[in-house]
């Protein structure tokens, strides 16, 4: 059990947040991650940038390149989010691609979230059954959860092992799409939403990919439990800056 | 014995497996599960190799090249896959991957490209069969390889610029695989070498093998001999090289030899000698050896020979490496340059300068006189008139 | 029966012959006395078939056009030689002649050419020979056809602008002639059509007769047939459609259609008609239709393809025309240009624009279901495609 | 016997010159001739221009190319020289590619010179064996003679065979070569030119291509019945106009 579960237990209808770590700047990140919890969202993930983000549409894909040649790196992010339990109490993730993390050393990887008191992570490029095989002890260790991605493709079958193998909670991908924000989302989407939920899966589940304002919101939230919010909020942060994070958030609920 | 091919979990050694997206998990487990059951079907072979025979125009000859074997004192062959149609061995994946397609019931092709080779066989094979294309070309290399551009759109198909990262090809690969998981079930992906998330390597390396294959049949027909004793190809993916190894991959008698773009030089920071500065990780859904910042970003390569600056190489390939089955060599660009005109003025061959490379490897090396060497003559140097006449101001 | 094949003394008919100064008398002397008996002989034959089967690719596939036949409700073959290697049907007699030049000792081989397929051509069999090649090209071909000369200078050729008269290949034609006069000993003048003088025209059909020879064996393999309903090819000199032809000239089953360019019309002043707008008359030292004045001066033809642009036709084909043997149609640049566009996204094969001209044909003229049509798919459009991305503005 | 053959009986160390008729301009045809007949040459050959002169070396050509674009044709000149011999009483000769002449119709071509009074011709891209077989009789009826072409690579029998063709003079082709101006004859050619001499040939010999001066035409005709002139005096024409003549001529003599 860590912040994560808690979070599930205790609250309805989540909001979690992601933000590229070194974009806009490259020392925003505690900034963006203590306006993110005094502006009341659940859980915030913060993206680890990678040159070859191919889960990742323009938005996020743009803000990585920026984080990059902003200077951010591995070893700077765990530097600059050492003292992180400083500032909130919210679960916070670690989104990133595998490679980075091979490169630091996966054990090392691991043992420094741990030291920032990071509760989990989400690797869209580990898939569940090489996780399972190579990953889930050494994560176990480091008490850090592994989120996996689901979509309207994926088999029954294959969910109902995503769900065995989740720790924490299991990451709905909204539609056939890399990131992106979207306005409404049609039938299609939503009775996948519903078949889902039928499932009566153990993980809980939140919605991600292409939430982008109260609308998409509200009818994610109807059927799971709750949202994950990135593309929006990066275009947010590129626009009108860290100030403008409460106003953002309001404007979902 | 350890074998040098896959394995039953998609692996060369360490090398290899399918790092994808959950998004792409379905379209890339329908290919696991059918692309040998497909591919070693009655009705698919005949097909494959009737469009192999009728319209790449398969066999390609074994070219013994007399003056570069008199040069060079030993026995030169040329596997002349530059005479297949479109130019280059590239066409043989593709006509394979377009009869799969057509065979899952695909309604829509995309693919990358770099050079535009890969991209002009994937038209062509579209253009066959009447079904719709979408390549996508990193931005630069759409303005570098303009007369492909031409090419491809003169085949109907659409060309879509990568406009992000370095916009070159592995940006272009990042787009292709962005619109396959936004278009996971009319559309088939063709990859353009042994790379990706596996099953692509071998299913390239398979329907590349044919050149292999045929020159075995060749050399017994020529030289009385089945094998070789060296084998010798240049290396961007490794599609071409994993074509002319493939039957011996586990034949030890027959010496395989990776040739590298080393750009500039290996230590000038511009080069594309994945194997010597490669690092374990992952790349494009696999785990092989690739360039990468020390922070693992993977890095842009360099090569003036654009079929050659992937910042990766087949897990295949890295396997090779890794076990010392194949010896690794890399050449320079201007080694490269030379030896295309060399070849085009001692054989009247004008190679790709991809292709040059491998043959740059003459120099660095003796063979005996008594050696059969055979080089994978991938592909045709029409592409790359510009640069060649730029370079030698011709 | 007569025979369409040449006589005893040079003539098709009443065309043909060698209208020569008398300063290359011992230069055609010495061809018309030694061709055949070289060309026959045993050792030339097996050097010839080798080096057309593992250097320039044949034998070329007899290509099945599935979804062009459905779309016209008949059968449609393409003799595939566009897979040639340098891309064209040209090789077949460079590599003729330069043996043929080998055996008679030259030590140096001139050409003409016009798109600069038959430069490359020539220029590509003496690298392959190691002998000194130069090439006389119009001035203003040189500037339109840049990728092909700077193909023949990375094989090692000189390439000679030729400045008189309208400064294409006609002139380059002149120059070549004017070369070898003031040069009989030591060089051998490749002429790249079935052109010129006695015993050219019969020497490069027999060079190029492998196309329609294989064409009779590849098609009793596939459809059980020895002869197909028509064979269509373009004509510029006539060299790719008398090789095509030339199994079947005396066999009336075979409907032969020689396709020439209309340019921007039959009326307009800018054709390249020749059986329509020639009369008869000498060029180059053959007696044959050519386009001139009243008054006798040989006039500049017009074709958006370098390579129909020709004032003449060979004699072989002046005879088809006369006697009624061969249909001819002539097709405008417009049509010709919307058929290789056709061509590539029906088939995904990008034809040389004057391998268009014959597919229009289609357009034309009507032909049964079970009728099989062998196109002579002459050769690549790679050397054109400046000329289609202008044209439709890709 | 025509004038051709009284000039060989009459004079020595013949002196033959040639112009392109419609060069340099297309009303000169009459004037040069005249200027000639004046500057005492034996011999003159009025080239019929052609669009492909393949034997022609560049000055040649260059001037046929003025001269078709000049206008001149075919009828235009035999309209210039219908009054020839009101001008001059030397054998005039045409040279020109069979092509004009097949257009313009042989037997009308050879009537037309006999009206005008011509005394031969010379056409480079017929040969013997076609002239022997084809056009002899007709040149005949007009008594016009046709004169051929030998050069140091025609064989002995060959040159026998045009000997017994020739009615006139055999036109001795100085060496490899298209026409052009040469400043000395080589040993080789010399030895071609005795070669030849001795073979006591029954038609009097005329050394062309390459005579350009003093020299040239004096070995030239220590070892023939004299010579021809084409480009050289081309380019007098064109550097000097016809007034130059009359020095040109004298500067060989
Ligand atoms: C002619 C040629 N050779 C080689 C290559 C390199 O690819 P691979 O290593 O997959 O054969 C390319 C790629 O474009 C190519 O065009
Ligand atoms: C592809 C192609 N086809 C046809 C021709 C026309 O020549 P021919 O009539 O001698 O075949 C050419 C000449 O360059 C050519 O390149």
């Amino acid at each position: 059990m860590n912040r994560i579960n808690e979070t599930f237990i205790n609250k309805k209808n989540i909001l979690s947040i992601y933000f590229t770590a070194g974009f806009p700047k490259l020392q925003d990140t505690m900034s963006i991650i203590k306006e993110l919890d005094k502006s009341g969202v659940d859980m915030i993930e913060i993206g680890l940038p990678f040159s070859d983000p191919l889960a990742d549409g323009p938005t996020i894909q743009e803000s990585s390149t920026i984080a990059l040649s902003n200077g951010m790196n591995t070893n700077i992010l765990f530097d600059q989010i050492k003292d992180l339990r400083s500032i909130t109490e919210l679960p916070v993730i670690i989104m990133g691609y595998l490679n980075p993390m091979i490169q630091f050393g996966i054990e090392e990887f691991c043992l420094k979230c741990k030291e920032c008191q990071i509760d989990g992570l989400i690797i869209p490029d580990l898939p569940v059954d090489i996780y399972h095989d190579q990953y889930q002890s050494i994560f176990k260790k480091y008490n850090l959860h592994n989120m996996f991605l689901i979509t309207p493709q994926t088999s029954e079958e294959r969910i109902r092992f995503i769900d065995e193998v989740s720790e924490a909670f299991i990451y709905m991908v909204s539609s056939f799409s890399t990131t992106g924000a979207q306005k409404i989302f049609g039938d299609e989407t939503i009775n996948y939403f519903k078949r889902i939920n039928k499932m009566n899966l153990k993980a809980p589940l939140l919605v991600g990919f292409g939430i982008s304002n109260q609308e998409t919101c509200r009818v994610a939230s109807d059927n799971s439990d709750g949202v994950i919010i990135g593309s929006a909020y990066i275009n947010c942060l590129k626009s009108s800056g860290i100030k403008a994070t409460k106003k953002f958030i309001e404007g979902l609920r | 014995m350890k074998t040098h091919n896959v394995d039953s979990k998609g692996f060369y050694g360490e090398f290899g497996g399918a790092f994808i997206p959950e998004m792409l998990y379905p379209n890339v487990e329908e290919l696991r599960n059918n692309y040998l059951k497909i591919s070693s079907s009655k009705s698919f072979k005949n097909e494959f190799n009737k469009l192999l025979k009728d319209y790449v125009g398969r066999p390609t000859p074994l070219y013994f090249a007399k003056r570069l074997s008199e040069k060079y004192n030993t026995k030169i062959y040329l596997k002349r896959e530059d005479l297949c149609h479109t130019g280059a061995h590239k066409i043989n994946n593709t006509i394979g991957q377009i009869l799969l397609a057509k065979k899952l019931g695909k309604k829509r092709i995309i693919a990358e490209t770099g050079a535009g080779q890969h991209g002009v066989a994937t038209a062509t094979v579209c253009a066959l069969m009447g079904i719709k294309c979408i390549i996508y070309m990193g931005e630069v290399d759409i303005k570098r390889q303009a007369p492909n551009v031409a090419r491809m759109k003169m085949l109907g198909a659409e060309v879509r610029p990568a406009t992000s990262g370095s916009k070159t090809l592995k940006d272009a690969t990042n787009e292709a695989i962005r619109d396959w998981i936004n278009n996971p079930v009319n559309t088939h992906y063709i990859i353009g070498s042994v790379v990706g998330p596996h099953p692509y390597p071998d299913m390239v390396a398979r329907f590349q093998s044919v050149i292999g294959e045929e020159t075995i049949n060749q050399l017994q027909e020529i030289e009385n001999k089945s094998k070789p004793d060296y084998v010798i190809a240049c290396v961007g993916g490794g599609s071409n090289a994993a074509g002319l190894f493939y039957p011996f991959l586990d034949n030890f008698d027959v010496k395989i030899i990776c040739v590298e773009a080393a750009g500039k030089g290996i230590d000038t920071g511009e080069s594309a000698a994945t194997s010597i500065l490669g690092k374990t990780g992952i790349i494009h859904g696999s785990k092989t050896l690739l360039m990468q910042s020390n922070d693992g970003q993977i890095t842009e390569p360099y090569s003036i020979s654009a079929g050659l600056d992937y910042p990766g190489i087949g897990p295949m390939h890295a396997n090779l490496f890794k076990s010392k089955r194949g010896e690794f060599i890399s050449i320079t660009d201007i080694d490269a340059m030379k030896w295309g005109l060399i070849l085009s003025q001692t054989e009247g061959i004008i190679p790709a300068i991809e292709t040059s490379h491998a043959f740059a490897v003459l120099d660095k090396k003796k063979f005996k006189p008594n050696d059969i060497i055979v080089f994978n003559c991938s592909g045709r140097g029409d592409k790359d008139l510009d640069t060649y006449i730029e370079y030698f101001k011709l």
